[in-house]
Formats: structure tokens, C-alpha cells, sequence
């Protein structure tokens, strides 16, 4: 959705009054930064845009837009965001939530909103731990973490974020980084041009309790060995010196060298963001960055109707079967009589 | 011969497949049709589709039907339809002495008997004959031959048992069987074979009676004098949907209805799911949580957001609701009360949430809490909830019960352009807004819809700062937002009918105190003890939080105060607690309504 | 787990002397008959197994088996099974579940049992319906389905549970349906031989509210055409002539005749339980069954460390660190001092 | 100079990075340890790490001791450390006439001044000279002159800055140093660079105070006459950890400690993980639904079922208690109440939550609820719930607060082998076993451990028939569990200490009534007017559900009853419901303790 009443505004002009209260340092200045910048070059109005949060350091977003919003509750932001955009579809709504608001106490309405595909556009800020509750795990901190609430480190397995998202029935599905301003910039504006649910997984540092979470794909040094920038129908290529590449083999992804230079072997997995069968395929790399390297971008983009959609059609069959009603009618319902 | 009787009561007992239900709403329609005020209890089992014969799948349905004022279902039945053993097991002990009883005696068979727990059949017992006016028929066999030129299976054949007992019940109350006739017809429209075929057995019950060899006493009541208007029976969830749409249109807000389903809440959700065509957005959610967040949200967009459960959704929402009282947003909850605790007897009636509407959230949260009396008082008090939260800004919770919700009554229909309309406390100023900034009578802040120019602001569940709503942990401000939180819900006493006194004298000995749907029997037996000369009143309260402002002085004039409720003792603690009043309690918690002579027998004990 | 104390007992000793109260002709009868007899082969002892379920016509289950059980509130058995397998991982624990318990109100345990991997046995019973509240639509329904919540048709796409449960990290995930019984017990057995979380699928006919609703499948004629039976090794070959298999394509599935008969294409489907990717790909196949086969049989399965063996060690690494330390020393604590 | 006080509070200021907390810890523990009593007030803002300079990231720790018993941290201060002008903003008025301010004058640049809406400089203000005695200290750079030889960073070395203060007031105090250097070793043991610049800097602090030039006072507090023991300081949060702990052994049961992260109940959880070696199981759950959930699955397999949170977590959880209630197993919810509703202000004490405990479940839920007066309460309350719990079997709500659970006190170590341990009320027999067979006393149905052969069994929500567990739609069987369940709770009665005076005289003019973390200001202000010579008495209820037997006797016995609470009066409105009796209500919902004065105040009025 684009903004329709009228002057393009500056990245500044989606600013609140209120100063961010997050930790200097804390990748989260950074998504506001790029999410006001993009609300900016959509042309949008302040006043057309809603965002909805859960509980946590990244929920606390609303309040430095100088838009609508809400700072609900832990893990309910999908299902608040659901409500509101069904009865009002003219606006755009954004739900910002972190990896223990989405996907500990808030994965089902997560799922469910992926699953009817209800247009808003719910970015991730994954920082692998609760910041505001400081530093406990959280389902995506990797197994073995010792945080405040795993002393002899963690028990438990992550969740692939990505993964969940595709197989729940998402439209949209991206991954970007916080460090990336660029690539997280272009990520956000298809995201919101997407009719549909998007659903965007952003890694996000805390540096205070999980500080380099992601630095193997933020070190510029080890960047190229580590990360895959997936572009639609293009083969899936990395490396300092773009030498390795992806290929599939017997059903699975394999990393193999480019050799000789220049010549892509013919079962070189390229990227189709309208497969879900490959977007799984892909997104299942998720192992330690020494190993595989990490797909970052759109992973799955198709269009299908939304839930607001699906809601008016249903509208609309309902009237055309039944004509105009008048609430006169409807209280009398199917029998009455008449005492005189 | 034939018996003038004031009111009568009827109960149709069989399997859950026998088709009980249909036979009771269709004798119950007609009763009101021929200008009889009713109350009905339908009376089903918990599971789907029991085993047939068993005594847990016996479904029932009980409706009365009288000249006066019907005001509950009654205590014991006049006629008694037992389709079985196992019905008959399960409801004789209703069936008043001299009664009329009608047995499927084909179904009294070994098996049958077994199931039941029978070791003779009761049916061939001289007692029960004596006690009882037995017309024991073999009906499977008179509907198999009645029908023995249909196409249809012996087993569609025996589904139209329901209208041969009902042609006989016609025939006992001599009944217009052409009302049930079309009633019928629009139900089968579609299935000529069916429709044939049920019209015939309802005419051989009926010409049964006439040839009848034993005495059966013909029953006749006169019409009831309801005052004039164009009628239509309806239950509690019924009124409930209606209300809600009809609230929309004098509210001229966008109605979101969303809902999980849970008994006995669930036909609201598929009334207003059948509604799309009234531009109602109806929809089920993932879960109570789920659905009361999204109710959030839609309040915030701007529309009437509502939802409707049960106890344990209820509990679910608990906090949700802190947000919506926190943010100041007009949702509904619609609690349709059942048997708990937990999942308890989800098929029962109990008032056992008051305290968990009042006190149910962390932290003080007060919100508005309404109950309605009766089944069509679903529907006015479904609109007072709207027009409460819209315009005082603030979560409203409306108790209804399974016995409203499933009881249904002739309702007289209201002229919709005679329904008061009212205005949102909406802002819709050019000024600077402020979420918190209030109005100064009813303290009920703005609610700027997302969209309007200029009104951008952020709510949430942290504290906030009076008037601009930034995030405040200042002390001396939050104790000050935590008295107008509760003191915006005590000023909507101001906006409230007073108390009356619902029925009998408005001072004196007793006053029978009750909530929500124990009102038909209390009224009753206070008009049965006005009749007999006691000085006793009623007050029947559906301002509960806050009460009427005149309550305390209402329940003051009277000696002794009597709390009639299907719970513990809840709203008596509440009375307690705010009036430091000391009342006398009866207390019923069985998953099923308070009789009269129950309720007669404790107030004649405080009235000696 | 196996039992350990005793006798044999026949299927009959795990039946309860409750009578069981579903509709005549209900899928779930099958599906008890089978649990009896799995657990008579497998030799358990009836004090040795405990049956925990939410709320729905499904979750009756544990009232009808002569063993421990709980019938908790609605969804939460995930929870509640992973709490008591956590303490008791001597007992063997099952969870029994429909698709509105599973998958509505009980997904986020769902998923978080499954990342997990409690060494619990889930037993979805999906009938595509609400059962015990008689008849709306639940997370699997079919887009545009007229049930009682949904005149008009239903406005949302359905979850694939399969390809759910995979992306949660579910380490068995089996299909099965009521009226192959024997297809059914052989899941039930490897789902109970597994070491970790066993997730079952069971398609069950809800005769009264959803009559039907897997007709395609368990219909004689039209199976051979509309179900493939996975088998671990082997390719995916199916119809009624076994004449049919499916084909990797540029990433997805696709159906192809064989021919000339018995030589099979280079690029036939040969499933491999191992593989996570191969899973996700077969279970994808979730359209209408005029176009697509629906795959039954273990999709996946692998052996990892269970939560309760992550628990153990987790205890025996602080053992091993703290040494032998007394309630008294505990008391204590770091810094104490003497008043005299 | 010096000066000879019955008591000192000393608060220290800065911003959140400034080390204030790990100041007031190590100082309360060597205070402590030199054999004072002390109380703590730690007050960190919301923010994880907010901007140096804000006024909203200001981080205090206060902390008061005493030769007699220490009851509350203190209204005022007589020491303030302000680290910054933001600090010293919010703190000021806090310090009493005439006490001792410490401020770091090259923090007051004008950056900071601004920050904290400064126009001026402070410290340059002469009215604050003449009201304190104000010791502006370059601090920032003595601490670096200090440090000039050492090889860390700028900004390491101003993180010594606390170090320094400390050394100083240990020198106003006449301090051993070497107790806070042992401490300072322990924590740093590892980095020996840090270690070494925190031990300079605190030396430099301590002996700066000799060569001050401005005259102030050593202040002199002496020994509090403290019963004889080894002691340790304690939290609320630990002693409710070691409590359950300690449970587990004296029951002889496994525990299951589960949670969901929530300010203020997370340190709980961080512990029973830590002492994953003590044979805890401490899991993360992934909601508090699940929490519970779980905690009743370990439950019903045999262990102590255990959960911590704080309101938002124990409004979701009712759903789940009332199944707890249903099934009548042993689990155990802790709720740290903070400021609600909803969010509310998540570091900031209150006590509202009662209402919630007692009512928040649909249906007839009962369950005990407690609360703990004193951090090292929870101790002894936490043990009481699992005792109760597992010997009546029905769960338990355990009430503490943020007060509780962040303040610290001296604690005398109990000798394990001297707490009584008990027997779980466990089902061992061989005979014919059913689910709600009960004891006759308590009512406590047997508990059944799966594994123990030929007690297969199974519990859940539906109501049940009593004495076999079989699903039940019985009238009369229903209202009988119903009673049955409330009477059981109602039993607990009898297994529990009567209520006693706490402090003051046992009949009189007034009593105080508390409960929770006002127990310290209560006694204080009763001490003190007894002291005056007024005839007042202080009761403290840590058994809210059911209430001690003799609880209405207690309280009669008093002309006038004053209900003290952190709330809007839910223990007040308790007490009239429950026993139609008069109270005055003293009511403060400021997220931050009632102090002495206000108390004091209020029970003037009442006494005049
Ligand atoms: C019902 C409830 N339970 C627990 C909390 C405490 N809580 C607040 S935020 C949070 C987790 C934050 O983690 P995440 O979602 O990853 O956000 P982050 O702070 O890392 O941005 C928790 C557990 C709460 N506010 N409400
Ligand atoms: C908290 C709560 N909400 C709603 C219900 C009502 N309810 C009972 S079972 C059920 C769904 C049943 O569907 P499913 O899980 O598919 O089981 P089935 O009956 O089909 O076997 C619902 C909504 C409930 N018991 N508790
Ligand atoms: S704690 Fe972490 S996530 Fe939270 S604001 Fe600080 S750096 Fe950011
Ligand atoms: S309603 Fe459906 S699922 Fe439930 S018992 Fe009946 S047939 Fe089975
Ligand atoms: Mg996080
Ligand atoms: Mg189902």
C-alpha cells in the first residue's frame, strides 16, 4: 500500500518526540533508521500507518514513530494486528516483535497470521536472546547457550525462523541484517509492497547481552565465505572471490568450488523465490556459519488472497445470496405473530 | 373432558437422534403462536451422539406454557414424552401425579430396559399406572405402519417418531395442526420423501388421540394477555447477536465479532457468521487469546470489537483484558456462564464467573460488568454494553448464562426507529490530541481512530503519563491514573437506570435478591408471596460493577435480604464487601436452575 | 520404551471399563482399538503409560485405557506431557490431540514440544472439524469450507501438519489414517520405538460433522490413484497399476507415468527418511487429490538427544563443576558471618 | 567529630553503568557483617541501559542500618551519592536536613545539567550548601590520577568511580576495609588488572576522607544485639529459591521448577537453574501457560510442581489454576507482584494482586493463597507452600512482591536437620484405589504416582463423580465436589499457625493490619507509637486463604481496624466480606514503598 494524501515526506517526519531508549549501540537504531526511511520513499502520510508490538526492547518501537501504534502485550501483536487491518484494510500496519515475543510466548498467533495471510508486515528483530528481561535464552538461541537462565547452557534446540514461517503458509518470507542498511532497506520496501502477509526475519545485535550473535555474517571480512545474498533466478554464488556455489545433490544443498573458474555446474541450485519447495530447501541451511554459509534476502514471494480479501469475498457472497436485509427484517427473523 | 389449567408444562425425553429438540420448539412455537407466554430448557447431554438407550444420552426439552406471565420452564410437568427407558429413568421424578405419560412401548425392549437400569418394565408396573395417566403406545410400530407405503428406510422412518408425539400432544392440548403443518414444510422444503412422510405421522398421532380408548384428559389454557406488537420467540444467544448488530447501526461504528468456539457460547458466533451479509466481521480465532486481542485491535481501528465465550475463555482473556483496560479501548466480552471450575459440566447452567468478571486481572483493573435477566433481555443489555463502552471508552463484560442462552421466550420486536441512538465519544477535533486527555463528566477519554490527521499516538499497557500518554513511571501520576481508571467506571453509575424493585412490594419484610437468569423464578415466587399476603420484594440486578447508585438505599428499606444465585455465594460477597450489609444466602451449584418450590421454601423459612 | 515388569498382556487389559461415548461409527474407535493392541505388543504394563489430552471429541481418549491418564484443558497437553516426561522419563508418554487442540489454541506447545524433542509419542487425530462442539471449522479445514462457523465458506488456508511439525524440528513425522488399521499400528510401533519426539498425523473421519472428508483416501477404488505409501529406500511409485511415480523437477515434485512400464525415470522420487529436505518436499503434496497423490508413512526420522537426556547432562556438567554440595552449604551461600 | 546514631540510611546515585548497585550490595554487606541489621532498597530504572546523563536512567541503591532491628530502608537519607546532576535531581529530597552529600562535581558539566533540566549548577547553589553538608569532589579525576599508572582504558578506569565512593564512606562510617576488599577480590578473581584498580581506587577514596578539609562528621552507629547465629544477607528472590529447595528435601520429593522470564521473578529462575546441581529440574518455559501447564504435568507425575512470575504471567496462567483446582494436584504458582495493571511499571513494587489470587479463576476455583512479610520470609513461606500443598494436595499461590523480592536482610542460616520435615500425602497402599478417595480430616484426596502398579487412574477438568473420579453430570454429585473442594481449603485452617499479634499490644485502640512487604513500615510505626505510649497493635496475615481461625477474634479485640496496603483495599474489602466488619483503609499505589512519616500520619489521625 502506498500513501495517498498528497506531499513526500522526509525520514525525519516519521520521527515521535520520544527519545529511542534502547542501549547505545543496540542494533535497533538501526532498523528504525531504515523503516522510517522507507515509510519516507513510499510516500506515505503518518497518519495511515499503524505499528503493533508486543513486550521487549524491539516492542518499544512504536513510541519513536511519529505514526499510530500500539505497545500491547507479550506475544499478541499478530492477533492485535489481525483485528485491527480485517476492519481496516486502508491502512498499513506493521508488527514489531523479537524472537521471544514471536516465537516463545507468541507462536501461535504468529503461525496463524502467516496461515491466513492477513497483509501486514511482520518484521522479526531476532537479537537470539530477551533483552528487555536481560538475557535470558530464547527459542532461537543456539543449543549449549549460557545465558542468565541456562548457567550450564541451554538444553534445547532452536527454531529456524525462516522455516517455521514458509511451512506456516506465509506469502513473504525474507531474512536481512541489521548491519546491512542497504539490503535491510530494499528487503522492507518489497516486504510492504507485498500483498500479503510478509514476514521478515531481521538479525539484530544486542550488545549487551548477546553481543556478536551474527558478527560471522556482519564481519566484513567474513562476510563473503559466510552469507548468500539469494536473488531471484539467479544461481546461489559466494565467496571472497565468488568461487563457491550451492548445488543440489540427491535432494540436499551441498557448498562445492566453482571449477573451473567461470563454469557453473550443472545441478548449481538457482534460487525461484514463487517455489516454496525450494525456499525450504534453502532456508534449511542453518547450521554454524564455519560449515554452511547463511541465505540472506527473499526466500518465497507469491500472491494469493488475502485474508481481508478472502473476508470480503465471503461478504459478497453472503449479500448476493441474501439481497439487501434491513435490521428491521432481520429482528423479525424467519416466524412472528401478531398480538392484538 | 377436558381441564382449564393457568399454565402447563411439557417435557419431550428421548435419545439425542429421536429428535426431541425439534419436536419441543415446534410445540413451544406454536404455543406462543396461539398467544401462550412460554419459557423452555433444553436439556441435552454432553456427547454428540450417545449410544442409543443409554442414560447419558438422554436429551430432553421442557417448555411451559400458560395465560400468565410464564416465568421459568417449571418445577415438575403436566405431560412427560419418554421415548425410552432410559428417558423415562432420567425424568419421571418430574412428572406431577396424575400426569400425563407417553411411552414408545416398542422401545421398552430387553436391551433397552438394560441400559437403563430396569430389571421389569416400568411401563407394566401398576404403581406408575396409578400414580400417572399412562398411555403406553407401541408408536414404532404405529409410525412403521402409518408410513408403510413411504419409500423411505425403516430407519428414516422411525426419525419421525418426534411428530407422532407431537400430533398426540396437539391432539391433548387441541392444538391447530397447521401450524405445525408449515413449520414443518419450510424445514423439509427440500426433501419431498421427508416432508411427506413427517406430515403424515404428525396427522396419525394426532387422530390417535380421538380414538384413544383410555381417559385422557383434554388440557385447555387460556391465551395470555401480552400487550400488543408483533412477537417472535427467541433465546438468549439469539438476542445476544441481534443486539450486538443492532448496536452497531445506532452506533454507527463497524461491528468485529471474533470468537472461539466453546458451548454455550457458539451459536452467537454462528448467528453472526450467518450475518455477513450485514456487513458484520465475524471470525473465529486461533484461540480466546487470540480473539480478544484481535477485538483490541479492531477497537482501536475504530470499530465495536467483541467477543463471546465461556469460563475458561474468559480465563484466557484475563490478561488481555488488563491491556484493554490499560488502554482504554470499548471491547466486549460476552461471558455465556457454564458449570466450572475448569471445564467442569460445559453442557450446565452456573453463575460462577461473577467474581472472575470483577476481580479476574492482575494489578486494579476495573472494568464495567453487566447481566441479563432473561433471554431477550440478551438483546437490550448486548446494545446498553455498547453504548456503555463506546462512550465511556472501557472494556465492558456481559454475563449471560447457558440458561439464557439456550431458553428462549416470546419477545416482543422492537421498532428499530424507536431504539435510542447515541453518539461515540470519538475525537474528531483538529486540535493538538492527547490519548489521555478525558471528558471532565464522565472521564472517558478519546478515541481517536488511526487515519484521522494529526491524532497520531501510541497506547499501550505500560503506565502512562495523564493527558499525554508518554510512558511515565512517575509515583505520585501513577496513583492518580489508578484512581481515574476506577473512578471513570464508578461514574458510569450516572449513566445508569436507578434499581428498582423488579417485582412485589417496594418496602418491608424480604427482599429476594438475584443476577441474571434466576430472575424468572424469583419473580415468580415473589408474585406467589405478594398473592399470599408476605411483604416481600424483588431486586434484580444487571448493573453490577458499578451497582446502581441507589442500591444500597433499595436494599435498605427491607428487613433481611436474601441472595439467590447458582454459585457460592458471589454477589452476596459483593454486597457484603461494598455495603458491609449483611444478607442471607441460598445457594444452588448443580448445573441446573433453582426451582420454585426450592426458592419458596427458603424465603417462607427467613419470612416466619 | 519397552515395558519391563512382566507378563504379556492382550490389548483388552489396556481398555478401561468406561464405556466410550463417541458416535457410533466415529474414526476414533479404530484408532483406540490400535493404541490397545500396540501397547499389548510392545508389552507395557498399563501403570507404566500415561495418556495426557486436551479437550475435543479425540481427547476423550485416556478415559477408555486402564492406564494413567490426564484429559487437561484445551491444547495444553504438549505442556503438560513435557513436564511429566521431564521427571518421569521412565514412563511412557503419549499425547493425544485433535486439530483444533493441536493446531488452534495448542500450536505454540506443539511446535515447542516437537523443537524440543520430549521423547513423548503426539497422536494428532485430524478430522479437518470441531468434533465436541459440534461442528465449526478448525486449522486443517479446507479454504471455503461451509461448516457452522462458516456459512459462507471459510476465509483461510489450512496448515499442513507434516510440513509444520518437520519446520518445528519434529524428529519422527508420520501420516497414518483411521481405517488402515494395519498401516496405522506399524506407525504406532515405530512411533513408540523412536527415541525423541514422535509426531503422528491420523486422518480421522469425523462421521457426524465432517463425513467424508478423507473419502479420496480410504475409498478402494479411487486409493491406488490418491495415496502413496512411503517406504524408507524406495521410490515413490503409486496408482493402480503401480504404473505412476513421482519425479524431481527443478526442485518439486511432479507425477509422471512410468514407461515404458517397470523402468523407472533417473530423477524418481526415492525417499529417504533421513533427510530432512526430502521430507519437506514430499510432505508438500497437499493439494486436491484429483491432481496430487496425498504421501502416508514416516517422513522423517532421525535420532538426536532427547530434552530429558539434554536435561541429564546438563545436571551432570554443574555436578561435575560444583562437586557433592550440602542443602546446609547451599543455606549458606557465598559470605556468612557469626553472631555471638 | 563524630556523631553517635541509633540508625543511618545511606543511598548512592548514579547512572545505571555507574556501578551503584554492586556500591550499595558490597557496603549493606559489610554493614552487615560489622553486626548491624540492615534493610535494602535497590531502585534500577526500566531501561536496560539508559543514556548517561537521563533523568529516567538514574540507578539507586539505598540502604539503612541500625543497632536495632532494621525494619524499612528508611524514608530519608543521611549520606546521598549523586554520581550526576540527573541523580542528584531525583534523589535531593530525599536527603535529610543537615545530612552528607556527595556529589562527583566533574559529572555536573553542561551536557549532564541540561540533561536533567538544570539551569544552573547545583552545587554551586548556596542554599544547598547551607541546608547539607555537600562534598563536591572531583571525582572522575582524582579516580584517574589514582589510576594514572594503570594499563586500562579511560573509560574502565571511570567504572571504578564507585570504588572510590565507597572508600569514602567507609571512611565516614570508620569502616573495615579489608571486608569490602575480600569482596572486591572474590568478584574480580579473574581479572586481575580490574582487581588491581578497584582496590587503589577504593584506598584513595577511604584516605581522601582523612585530608578533607570541610568538616565532616564520622558517623557512629553501634552493633545491633542480633540473636546469636551464623548469618548471611538474603533477598526475597534467593530465600524463595532456597525455600523450595530445601522443601524438596525435607518432602523427600523431586522439584520441577518452571518459568517464564518476568520482571521481578526472573532472578527465582536464574537460580534454581544455577543450582541445577542440587538435583533441581529449573526449565524455561515457552509462556507461562505452558509453565503451569507443565508444573502439573510434573505434578501429577510425582514431583513438586513450582512456578515463578509476576501479574501478566498469573493472569494468564488462571485457566490452566483451575485445572490445578480440578484435579487437586500439588503445584505451587510465586507471584512477585509489581506495578499493574497490564504492564503497568514493571520494576516498581505493589500489591495488587490479591483479588486476582483469591478470585481470578471461573467457576468455584478455591486455592490457598500466601504471602511472605520479609525477603527471608519467603524462605520459610515458600516451604509452607510446598507443605501445605503437598499434604492437603491442591495447589498453592505464594504472594511476595518486588520490595521482597530485590531487598536484602540479615538472615539467620537455619540448621537444616532442625526444620521438621513432613510426610506428602502419597497414595502407598495396595488396596482398590480411586482418585477422590479422601482423607477424612483434611479432605487431601490420595495423591497417585503413574508407575505404582494397580492405581491407573485419570484426573482432568470435567467434574467427577466423587470417590471413583468417573466423569459426572450429577446435580447433587456436583454441588457436593463443589463444597467439597472449598471445604478442603477451608481445612487448611486447622494446619495452620493462629493469627498473633505481631507487634504492639495484643487489645487496644487500634490495630494495623498488613500483609506482604508493608510488614517492615507497619512494625516500625507501631514500635514507635507504643513507644509514645498509644494502645496500637500490628497484624500481619501471611495466611490469606483460608484466613487463620482466630483471625476476626484477633482483630475485634481493637477499637479501630486500619487495613495498610499497596493497592485500592483488596485485603480490605477481604476482610469485610469475609467478616462484616469496619475497616479504615490506608491506601498508597505509587509503585514505591509507604514510608514511616505517611503511616504514621494515618494512624494519628486514627488515634486522636
Ligand atoms: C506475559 C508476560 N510474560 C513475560 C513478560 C516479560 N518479558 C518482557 S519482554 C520478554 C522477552 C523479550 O525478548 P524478545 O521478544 O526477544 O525481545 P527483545 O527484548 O530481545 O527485543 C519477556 C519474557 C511479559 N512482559 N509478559
Ligand atoms: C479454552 C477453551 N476454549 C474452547 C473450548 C471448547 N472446545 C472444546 S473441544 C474444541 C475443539 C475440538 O476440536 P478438535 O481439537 O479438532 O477435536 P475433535 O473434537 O474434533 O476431536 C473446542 C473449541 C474449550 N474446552 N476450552
Ligand atoms: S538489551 Fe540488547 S536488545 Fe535491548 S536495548 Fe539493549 S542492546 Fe538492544
Ligand atoms: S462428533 Fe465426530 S469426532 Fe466427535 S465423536 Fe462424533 S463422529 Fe467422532
Ligand atoms: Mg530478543
Ligand atoms: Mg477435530
Amino acid at each position: 500500500m502506498t500513501g495517498t494524501t498528497g506531499t513526500i515526506l522526509k525520514p525525519s517526519d516519521f520521527q515521535s518526540s520520544q527519545e529511542p531508549r534502547w542501549c547505545p549501540g543496540c542494533g535497533d537504531y538501526a532498523i528504525l533508521k531504515q523503516v522510517q526511511t522507507v515509510l519516507a520513499e513510499k510516500g506515505y502520510q503518518p497518519h495511515e500507518v499503524v505499528f503493533i508490538s508486543g513486550i521487549g526492547c524491539s516492542s518499544r518501537f512504536p513510541y519513536y514513530m511519529n505514526t499510530y501504534g500500539m505497545h500491547t502485550i507479550h506475544g499478541r501483536a499478530p492477533a492485535i494486528a489481525t483485528g485491527l487491518k480485517v476492519m481496516r484494510p486502508d491502512l498499513s500496519v506493521w508488527v514489531i516483535t523479537g524472537d521471544g515475543d514471536a516465537l516463545a510466548i507468541g507462536g501461535n498467533h504468529l503461525i496463524h497470521a502467516l496461515r491466513r495471510n492477513v497483509d501486514i508486515n511482520i518484521l522479526l528483530f531476532n537479537n537470539e536472546i530477551y533483552g528487555l528481561t536481560k538475557g535470558q535464552y530464547s527459542p532461537t538461541s543456539e543449543l549449549y547457550k549460557v545465558t542468565k537462565s541456562s548457567p550450564w547452557g541451554t538444553a534445547e534446540n532452536p527454531f529456524n525462523p525462516v522455516l517455521l514461517a514458509l511451512s506456516a503458509g506465509a506469502t513473504f518470507v525474507a531474512r536481512t541484517i541489521d548491519r546491512e542498511v542497504k539490503h535491510q532497506r530494499e528487503i522492507l520496501k518489497q516486504a510492504d509492497d507485498h500483498k500479503g502477509v510478509s514476514f521478515v526475519e531481521i538479525y539484530q545485535n544486542c550488545n549487551v547481552f548477546n553481543d556478536g550473535a551474527f558478527a560471522d555474517f556482519t564481519d566484513k571480512k567474513k562476510q563473503p565465505e559466510t552469507t548468500i545474498f539469494l536473488k531471484h533466478g539467479e544461481p546461489a554464488i559466494f565467496g571472497v572471490n565468488r568461487d563457491k556455489c550451492l548445488v543440489v545433490e540427491n535432494g540436499r544443498l551441498k557448498v562445492v568450488k566453482i571449477e573451473p573458474e567461470g563454469s557453473l555446474p550443472g545441478n548449481v541450485y538457482v534460487h525461484d523465490e514463487t517455489s516454496l519447495e525450494k525456499a525450504m530447501l534453502v532456508a534449511s541451511l542453518f547450521g554454524p556459519a564455519e560449515h554452511v554459509p547463511r541465505p540472506f534476502g527473499v526466500f518465497y514471494r507469491v500472491r494469493k488472497p488475502t485474508y481481508e480479501e478472502q473476508l470480503r469475498q465471503q461478504r459478497d457472497r453472503a449479500k448476493e445470496k441474501m439481497g439487501e436485509v434491513s435490521l428491521q427484517d432481520l429482528l423479525y427473523g424467519d416466524e412472528t405473530w401478531q398480538v392484538k | 373432558m377436558s381441564q382449564e389449567k393457568p399454565s402447563v408444562t411439557v417435557r419431550f425425553a428421548g435419545d439425542s437422534g429421536d429428535g426431541m429438540q425439534l419436536a419441543g420448539i415446534n410445540f413451544s412455537f406454536e404455543s406462543a403462536l396461539e398467544g401462550h407466554d412460554i419459557a423452555t430448557f433444553p436439556d441435552y447431554p454432553a456427547e454428540i451422539r450417545a449410544p442409543r438407550g443409554t442414560l447419558y444420552g438422554v436429551s430432553g426439552f421442557q417448555v411451559r406454557f400458560g395465560r400468565e406471565e410464564v416465568l421459568t420452564a417449571g418445577d415438575e410437568v403436566d405431560v412427560l414424552v419418554a421415548m425410552n427407558p432410559a428417558a423415562l429413568k432420567r425424568t419421571l421424578h418430574l412428572l406431577k401425579e396424575g400426569g400425563i405419560l407417553i411411552a414408545d412401548s416398542d422401545a421398552f425392549d430387553a436391551k433397552n430396559l438394560r441400559l437403563a437400569g430396569y430389571d421389569t418394565n416400568p411401563l407394566e408396573n401398576d404403581d406408575l399406572k396409578k400414580k400417572y395417566k399412562v398411555l403406553s403406545l407401541p408408536i414404532t410400530s404405529l409410525v412403521r405402519e402409518a408410513l408403510k407405503d413411504s419409500p423411505l428406510s425403516v430407519k428414516l422412518k422411525d426419525r419421525t417418531r418426534n411428530m407422532f408425539v407431537l400430533g398426540l400432544v396437539f391432539w391433548i392440548f387441541s392444538r391447530d395442526l397447521d401450524i405445525a403443518k408449515d413449520l414443518i414444510r419450510r424445514k423439509f422444503a427440500n426433501k419431498p420423501e421427508i416432508l411427506s412422510a413427517n406430515l403424515k405421522v404428525l396427522e396419525a398421532g394426532y387422530y390417535l388421540g380421538e380414538t384413544l380408548e383410555i381417559e385422557i384428559p383434554k388440557i385447555k389454557v387460556s391465551k395470555a394477555s401480552l400487550p400488543e406488537g408483533r412477537y417472535r420467540t427467541i433465546t438468549g444467544n439469539q438476542a445476544t447477536a441481534l443486539g450486538l448488530i443492532t448496536a452497531s447501526k445506532l452506533s454507527g461504528l463497524p461491528l468485529y465479532f471474533v470468537s472461539y468456539p466453546i458451548t454455550p457460547a457458539s451459536d452467537i458466533l454462528h448467528d453472526m457468521a450467518r450475518y455477513r451479509y450485514m456487513d458484520v466481521v465475524a471470525i473465529q480465532a486461533e484461540d480466546e487469546i487470540a480473539a480478544i486481542s484481535s477485538a483490541i485491535g479492531a477497537a482501536y481501528g475504530g470499530a465495536i470489537g467483541v467477543t463471546a465465550t465461556s469460563g475458561p475463555g474468559l480465563s484466557l482473556m484475563s490478561e488481555a483484558l488488563g491491556l484493554a483496560v490499560m488502554t482504554e479501548l470499548p471491547v466486549i466480552v460476552i461471558d455465556v456462564q457454564r458449570a466450572g471450575p475448569s471445564t467442569g459440566m460445559p453442557t450446565k447452567p452456573e453463575q460462577a464467573d461473577l467474581l472472575q468478571a470483577m476481580f479476574g486481572r492482575h494489578g486494579e483493573a476495573p472494568l464495567i460488568v453487566l447481566a441479563s435477566a432473561t433471554p431477550s433481555d440478551n438483546f437490550y443489555m448486548a446494545i446498553e454494553a455498547v453504548r456503555l463502552a463506546t462512550t465511556h471508552i472501557t472494556p465492558v463484560i456481559l454475563l449471560s448464562d447457558l440458561y439464557l442462552a439456550n431458553g428462549a421466550e416470546p419477545w416482543i420486536i422492537p421498532d428499530v426507529n424507536n431504539l435510542p441512538k447515541w453518539k461515540p465519544h470519538i475525537w474528531r477535533g483538529n486540535g493538538d490530541y492527547k490519548p489521555y486527555m478525558r471528558d471532565e463528566e464522565t472521564l472517558a477519554r478519546w478515541w481517536a481512530i488511526p487515519g484521522t490527521e494529526g491524532a497520531q499516538h501510541v497506547v499501550g499497557g505500560l503506565e502512562k503519563e495523564d493527558v499525554t500518554g508518554n510512558v511515565s513511571y512517575d509515583p505520585v501520576n501513577h496513583e492518580k491514573m489508578v484512581r481515574l481508571r476506577l473512578e471513570k467506571v464508578k461514574r458510569v453509575a450516572d449513566d445508569i437506570p436507578e434499581q428498582e424493585v423488579t417485582t412485589g412490594v417496594p418496602e418491608g419484610d424480604l427482599v429476594i435478591v438475584g443476577w441474571g437468569s434466576t430472575y424468572g423464578v424469583i419473580r415468580s415466587v415473589v408474585k406467589q408471596l405478594v398473592e399470599q399476603g408476605y411483604s416481600v420484594g424483588h431486586v434484580h440486578i444487571r448493573y453490577l460493577n458499578p451497582f446502581p447508585s441507589n442500591l444500597q438505599e433499595v436494599l435498605g428499606r427491607f428487613k433481611k435480604i436474601l441472595v439467590v444465585e447458582m454459585n457460592m455465594g458471589q454477589l452476596a460477597f459483593l454486597l457484603r464487601g461494598t455495603f458491609l450489609m449483611n444478607v442471607y444466602q441460598f445457594n444452588k451449584v448443580q448445573g441446573v436452575p433453582i426451582t420454585e418450590r426450592e426458592l419458596m421454601s427458603e424465603a417462607l423459612k427467613l419470612l416466619k
